[in-house]
């Protein structure tokens, strides 16, 4: 296989006295759609934020493409292919969708010139369905709309990696499928993917690797369906309840 | 050119920073221009012409007193300005006048840096400051001659930094040491650190310029710090009965240079012939004493109506030189034009807080009182 | 706005002032030559406050400093107008240095930062009197000439400045800086993310507004022939402008210059007719201003439209 | 030696008056995201008030503390309840420039009325001597209130439920009118608290200062610096915030002359916001 | 059955020109927990903020207890015994656990019985009580979505309405909150109840309602509707 696209070596991460990673070490190859879990504050979004650098690591190194870039301000990880969705999501409220995406193509996907860059936010619309709508301002779309909103202005940005953080929760099971459908179609451009959800659906039917999150350090990284397995995860983030769900979904 | 009226426009400052210095011009310019037209107007040749005077408030902004200025002159078509309060607004107003060859005059203006500038239009009826310090040092090293060291704090503003830095050069040049000497910035609020500081040097004289609000407050601190000296010199302070008013017991004791005292007791032409004559009108009006203010721009009104009446005439070259060539009497004193268009130096009175009223300690032929030493 | 509606009116706007001379006084160029600066200003502040949305009160800084270096220029012997060019180029560059500093502030910490270098700009001329004259102001030479060609000169240098503030308005608001800079306006986070430098975007802008306050400034001390710290760095002009601005409308290419021209001939008006209350009038203005055309004089146009029925 | 304890006691009695007149502009801000511009005008206000019931009636400076109080608090609740609460939820930029408009009414208003001429209430209480500092007794008492004062909103913000009230509707309106809090209401209140706490200080400073007009702009310039000096929208970050202020003042006064206290102010100030823009105490939400 | 808590009949509502709801009829029984399923958009938490008052119904009636609350504003529909855990939790920050707890309690002055429901909620939610003096924004996601409903308790509200219980939440939270419902239930509290996981809202709910586009599509006994082919195939397919 190829050197891995992003790879990260004992990084950490503190907020005054809190540890929010600890040494954390993985590494994404290319094309690869992985899974991170972990419960609540486990510190899965502080770590997509190292990476893009809208937060500072403390320490350890992140190597993308062979570099580190663990200095980077966001707009540079933007322009060199980390693209990145808001758990809360974050659109232009006041701009209309195309416009909003126009930004991602014009600033982060190297669009020569605001009429290319309009070009190619249109493909990425239709491309997530959101085409009907793109003259709506942001402000007024639904929560799922919104994160569809996301996801185009991420795409519109040719990104090599794309971490999605919580992009499904809060749609219902039926909107997930779309949502999954149109992870898969970007995972077969050959855009890397980093999932954080706790929709164990999601993530299970994405990813054939999953990493586990849990107080800030890594305590699993290997196949799907080992770690659903793994003690110490249905201990710190499954429960025996849901444990036992799955293996029944398993079984049946 | 209306021939009916003589027209006078007036930027003033009757809000903001400067509205009670400049209510005080509108006070009595207005006492003046209705004596003159109730006497039928001003002479001009062989026919009397009625005065009008016309305001703006410049709301104590520059920017806005050059604007009215303008609009004065271009819309009111005045023939005269009257300069607003203050050396860094008259600059600007007379800046205006001098290139239309409007005649302006300054009456609350004392600084030379504004005559400087070798305008031909502009008039000042203050004399220059230089005429307060070295005198003041002088009288005062001859009344105490004790006196060694001294402390000036200064705001840092035309008037008051050049009175400020006039008062240390004069009394270093009579041998007087200036232990301290600090200018403060405009809106300082408090003048604990300063007052502090000067307490430690111990003067024999501690001299504060400003505004009446700075030097009510830093007298009140001065109290308050147990800061004290045998003469305490607050310019203008004592000058404003605004100062006398808001101190009370506190004023007493504090000394000042002023460019006109109303027991002065001056006489000569225009419509107030004495000086007395000019207290009893202004006291039936206001109820109040007069101050420099006033007096200085009555007399600026004065200039004008002996100006016209010589020449004979409103031909605006005529007039100017007709300015420039004054050389009159007034209730106010004498007033005649120097080179740079500022009146001419006298003997300027030094006054005191005695009882919570004005007393004049100098010069010799008007004071009423012997100087005391600062009560403790 | 359509465009050629948007430029056809500012055309018209621009030549309702450059006509004055024609068939008005003196007084009547003044006031137009008061709404080309104060225009100028409202429009270059709306760079960072309306585009970019950062509340900056950094205007009087821009101005003062422009008069003061354009002044020292001139009393150094260089010529006037070069005495501009450099004040402006100066003041460019000192905005561009002060705003790596201070635009990593937001919201208000920013308003107050930006307000705070005012004070900050007035105390230190004031203090530095060797070379500023402190308190005791400046002169400028003064300029020989008749007071009409003056005037008609200084209205010209106004409007001028005004012109090229708006063109450049337009450029940038057609531009990827005008959109990134919109971007940052809405959300701050979400425009670094998708790529744009936000503190070069941020630091353009900023400078943006000062260059042309800067060339006012100067010409402003060349025309009046004095300056002193407490007119040329007032806090009340900074507050002025961006309140101008927001009547207008801020954010849009000629609302603030709109809401400069409204203000300063409201101004006239009153200060002309109410002595006593001038102040008070131009305050109930403009709280009905606020409450009733909160987007602007601006959105007037909208809401007529709206009320109409449509047509435009 | 003693020059240096003088100094200290300057700076801090200077202090608590800063502290005093910035607690109301802080916490007015902090909630309502309010820059209210009116803040210099209601402090000499609160200051006429005083100094004509004393002019006029002898009344102490002291007893109209409490009167002062009510006519400041109903006059900034009614404000808020029909102008300022129309545009509250507008940009910042918005709801200054209506603070600003009514400014300009509200000082007409009083220079019309009251003329421009800097009034003063001579009741001169002297000074006590500590050793060879002298501590003015005005300064003292204005000292002992704004330290009073400034304690007093401390515990109705942290121990009350209007406090609580008032801190849940800055973070969250509409989780706070989940709460049944009437945010309206609680804006006005706060509002009326802004400008008790600034009339009130108006009455402290009756008693230093001579109040004039002329001195709002400088005044209000003053709480903006405590205010990010100490930590925006915080009570204990106004009183932070104004001693270190005059201790600076002071300091900067007596080391490097006074004209360049007021500029030592503002580097501390610009300093502070950009190393530590939360302020010296304002770590955590607003109390 | 007894006589309905809260009874809809009608209720449009939306925002501005954007109407939401357009005839909303639903009803909930004292003692029971009825859930509210549908797509993104459909309205659910539109419907939840007009019955707490946040939001004005454009026409229809909203009775509680007989009484008519359509269009009183929060604190009245909060008096009445509505207390409304909204999506998104929206603790107060800067304020502690116990304080954004106790802000619950806002409108009642029963100083005993306050203090005996906070006892019952740390009962409920120990971690709270441990946490008791930390800023509640710190706490983890699952701890701030207990405190938001222990606030909701605080109000001792006759309904409680949570929006969106289990969003961003770790499958091993949503099974603790879940059965501290369940318990809350036990002790007869009346729960309306959002959910997007409809496994889990069918789960925790006696009775659910099915919105779609504003009003509701279906509504019936939870165990029977889970076992409904055509509710499974559009929200439960796995
Ligand atoms: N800016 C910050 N300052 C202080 N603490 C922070 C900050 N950001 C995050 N934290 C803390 O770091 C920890 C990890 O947070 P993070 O947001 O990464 O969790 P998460 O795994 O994404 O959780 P969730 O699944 O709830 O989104 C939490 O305890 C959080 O409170
Ligand atoms: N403040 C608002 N202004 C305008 N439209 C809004 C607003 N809030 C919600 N909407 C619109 O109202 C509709 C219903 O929203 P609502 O939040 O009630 O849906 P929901 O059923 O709760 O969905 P979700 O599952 O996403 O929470 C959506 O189309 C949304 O865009
Ligand atoms: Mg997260
Ligand atoms: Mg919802």
């Amino acid at each position: 296989m190829n050197d891995p696209i992003l790879r990260l070596e004992g990084v950490s991460k503190t907020f005054g006295g809190l540890n929010a990673l600890t040494d954390v070490s993985f590494s994404l190859n290319e094309g690869e759609v992985v899974g991170l879990i972990g419960p609540n504050g486990a510190g899965k979004t502080t770590l997509v934020n190292v990476v893009t650098g809208n937060l500072r690591r403390s320490s350890g190194r992140i190597m993308f493409e062979g570099e580190d870039v663990g200095t980077q301000k966001p707009y540079q990880a933007a322009r060199c292919g980390l693209a990145r969705t808001f758990q809360i999501v974050q659109p232009f409220p006041q701009m209309t969708v195309l416009e909003n995406v126009t930004a991602g193509s014009l600033f982060g996907g190297g669009a020569g010139s605001l009429g290319d860059a309009r070009d190619k936010a249109r493909e990425s619309l239709e491309f997530v369905g959101l085409a009907p709508l793109a003259d709506r301002p942001a402000a007024n779309l639904a929560l799922a709309a919104r994160k569809r909103l996301e996801l185009a202005k991420s795409l519109a940005m040719n990104p090599k990696v794309l971490m999605l953080d919580e992009v499904n929760a809060g749609l219902n099971s039926s909107e997930i499928d779309g949502a999954l459908d149109l992870i898969r179609k970007i995972a077969d451009r050959g855009v890397t993917v980093l999932i954080i959800e706790h929709l164990m659906k999601v993530v299970l039917s994405l990813s054939k690797r999953l990493l586990v999150l849990h107080h800030g350090q890594l305590i699993a990284d290997g196949p799907s369906a080992e770690i659903v397995a793994d003690e110490r995860v249905i201990e710190a983030y499954l429960g025996q309840k849901f444990a036992a769900r799955l293996k029944e979904m398993h079984h049946g | 050119q209306d021939a009916e009226t003589i027209k006078i426009g007036a930027p003033l400052a009757l809000t903001g920073g400067l509205a009670d210095e400049g209510k005080k011009q509108d006070i009595v310019w207005k006492m003046w221009v209705e004596k003159v037209n109730d006497a039928g107007g001003l002479q001009v040749g062989d026919k009397k012409m009625k005065v009008e005077l016309i305001e703006y408030d410049y709301q104590s902004e520059g920017q806005r007193a050059g604007q009215l200025a303008e609009k004065l002159i271009n819309d009111d078509k005045v023939q005269f300005l009257f300069a607003p309060f203050g050396s860094g607004h008259t600059k600007i107003v007379a800046g205006v006048g001098e290139r239309y060859q409007i005649p302006t005059i300054a009456c609350v203006a004392s600084s030379e840096s504004v005559f400087d500038q070798s305008f031909k239009h502009l008039f000042g009826t203050l004399s220059p400051n230089g005429g307060m310090t070295t005198a003041m040092v002088k009288f005062f090293k001859e009344k105490f001659p004790e006196t060694k060291t001294m402390a000036v704090l200064g705001r840092d503003d035309v008037f008051p930094k050049s009175m400020a830095e006039g008062i240390a050069k004069a009394a270093e040049a009579e041998g007087l040491t200036v232990a301290y000497k600090e200018l403060y910035p405009v809106g300082t609020m408090d003048h604990a650190a300063a007052l502090s500081s000067i307490k430690a040097t111990n003067p024999d004289w501690i001299y504060v310029t400003g505004y009446t609000q700075d030097l009510i407050l830093a007298r009140k601190q001065m109290q308050d710090l147990g800061v004290t000296a045998p003469i305490v010199t607050m310019v203008t302070g004592p000058s404003y009965k605004e100062f006398t008013e808001g101190l009370g017991k506190l004023a007493d004791g504090v000394t000042s240079s002023s460019w006109w005292h109303h027991a002065t007791s001056y006489e000569g032409q225009g419509v107030w012939p004495t000086t007395a004559a000019f207290y009893e009108a202004f006291k039936a009006k206001t109820g109040g004493d007069p101050d420099y203010v006033h007096g200085s721009c009555a007399a600026a009104g004065e200039v004008i109506a002996d100006a016209v009446k010589r020449t004979g005439s409103l031909d605006k070259a005529k007039v100017r030189d007709a300015i420039a060539a004054t050389d009159i009497q007034t209730f106010y004193g004498p007033i005649k034009f120097g080179p740079n268009g500022m009146n001419l130096v006298r003997e300027l009175p030094i006054i005191q807080v005695q009882d919570e009223d004005i007393k004049v300690l100098a010069p010799a032929n008007i004071k009423n009182a012997d100087m005391i030493a600062m009560p403790k | 706005m359509k465009p050629l509606t948007l430029y056809g009116s500012i055309l018209v706007g621009l030549a309702v002032l450059a006509t004055t001379p024609l068939y008005a006084d003196n007084y009547v160029l003044r006031t137009a030559a008061m709404v080309a600066m104060y225009g100028a200003l409202a429009t270059s502040w709306n760079f960072i406050g309306g585009f970019t949305g950062y509340p900056s009160f950094s205007t009087a800084a821009f101005f003062g400093l422009g008069a003061y270096v354009g002044a020292l220029c001139q009393r150094h012997g260089i010529p006037m107008v070069v005495s501009w060019g450099i004040a402006t180029v100066a003041v460019a560059v000192f905005a561009a240095l002060l705003g790596g500093i201070i635009l990593r502030l937001r919201g208000h910490y920013f308003a107050i930062g930006s307000i705070a270098v005012v004070e900050l700009c007035r105390l230190i001329v004031s203090s530095w009197s060797s070379l500023t004259g402190g308190g005791d102001g400046l002169n400028v030479p003064l300029i020989h000439a008749s007071p009409e060609e003056l005037m008609r000169f200084f209205l010209y240098v106004m409007l001028g400045i005004l012109a090229a503030s708006l063109v450049v308005t337009i450029i940038v608001d057609r531009s990827r800086l005008g959109f990134g800079l919109r971007c940052i306006h809405q959300n701050e986070d979400a425009a670094a993310m998708v790529g744009i430098n936000t503190t070069a975007y941020k630091i353009a802008a900023y400078t943006l507004s000062a260059v042309f306050c800067a060339t006012a400034g100067a010409a402003y001390a060349s025309w009046t022939g004095y300056i002193d710290p407490t007119d040329s760095f007032q806090i009340v002009m900074t507050v002025k402008v961006t309140v101008m601005a927001i009547l207008g409308g801020a954010g849009t290419i000629a609302g603030p210059a709109l809401g400069a021209a409204a203000f300063v001939l409201l101004e006239e008006v009153f200060w002309a007719n109410f002595i006593d209350w001038n102040r008070a009038i131009l305050g109930v203005v403009i709280v009905l201003l606020i409450f009733f055309l909160p987007g602007g004089l601006l959105s007037l146009r909208t809401r007529l439209r709206r009320a109409t029925g449509g047509a435009a | 030696m003693a020059i240096y304890f003088q100094t200290i006691a300057n700076g801090l009695m200077l202090g608590a008056l800063y502290a005093c007149l910035a607690v109301g502009f802080s916490l007015v801000w902090g909630v309502l995201n309010v820059i209210n511009m009116l803040h210099g005008s209601f402090i000499i206000l609160g200051g006429y008030i005083t100094y004509f019931a004393w002019h006029f009636y002898g009344i102490h400076p002291v007893a109209m503390l409490p009167v002062v109080a009510v006519l400041m608090f109903t006059l900034g609740f009614v404000l808020q309840r029909v102008a300022i609460n129309r545009v509250v939820s507008a940009p910042v930029l918005t709801t200054l420039t209506l603070t600003f408009g009514l400014d300009m009414i509200l000082y007409n208003v009083m220079t019309y009325w009251f003329t421009a001429t800097p009034r003063r209430i001579t009741l001169d209480l002297g000074a006590v001597n500590l050793g060879s500092v002298v501590l003015p007794v005005d300064r003292l008492l204005g000292t002992a209130l704004a330290l009073l004062l400034t304690f007093l909103l401390y515990a109705v913000m942290r121990g009350s439920n209007i406090g609580r009230a008032i801190v849940a509707v800055r973070m969250d309106r509409t989780a706070a009118e989940l709460m049944g809090i009437r945010t309206d209401r609680i804006y006005a209140i706060t509002f009326g608290i802004g400008a008790l706490m600034a009339g009130v200080a108006g009455v402290v400073f009756a008693m230093v200062f001579p109040i004039t007009t002329n001195v709002t702009g400088t005044w209000l310039g003053k709480a903006f610096v405590v205010c990010v000096v100490g930590g925006l929208g915080s009570v204990p970050g106004a009183l932070v915030g104004g001693l270190v202020l005059g201790l600076v003042e002071s300091f900067a006064g007596f080391w490097f002359g006074p004209q360049q206290a007021m500029t030592a102010g503002f580097v501390l100030m610009l300093i502070l916001l950009l190393t530590r823009p939360t302020g010296l105490v304002g770590v955590k939400g607003y109390e | 059955m007894a006589e309905p808590l809260l009874s809809l009949e009608g209720v449009t509502a939306g925002y501005g020109q954007i109407q939401v709801l357009w005839g909303m009829d639903l009803v909930v029984y004292p003692g029971e927990v009825v859930a509210l399923v549908g797509s993104n958009g459909a309205g659910k938490s539109t419907l939840l903020r007009t019955i707490s008052g946040l939001l004005r119904p454009n026409s229809g009636s909203i009775r509680f207890d007989g009484a008519n609350i359509g269009g009183e504003r929060p604190d009245i529909a909060l008096k009445a015994g509505i207390a409304h855990v909204p999506e998104g939790r929206r603790l107060f920050r800067g304020l502690t656990v116990r304080d954004n707890l106790m802000l619950g309690a806002y409108l009642r002055a029963d100083k005993s019985e306050i203090a005996r429901d906070l006892e019952w909620v740390f009962e409920l939610f120990p971690i709270l009580r441990e946490r008791q003096r930390q800023d509640a924004t710190t706490l983890s996601g699952g701890e701030q979505q207990m405190c938001a409903v222990g606030r909701g308790i605080m109000s001792r509200p006759r309904l409680l309405m949570i929006d969106e219980l289990s969003l961003g939440l770790s499958p091993r939270m949503v099974e603790h909150l879940g059965e501290a419902l369940i318990a809350l239930n036990k002790a007869g509290q009346t729960i309306l109840l959002v959910e997007q996981d409809v496994m889990t809202a069918f789960d925790l709910s006696h009775r659910a309602y099915i919105i779609e586009n504003g009003r509701v599509a279906r509504g019936g006994i939870s165990a029977e509707l889970a076992k409904d082919p055509t509710v499974s195939e559009a929200y439960l397919s796995i």
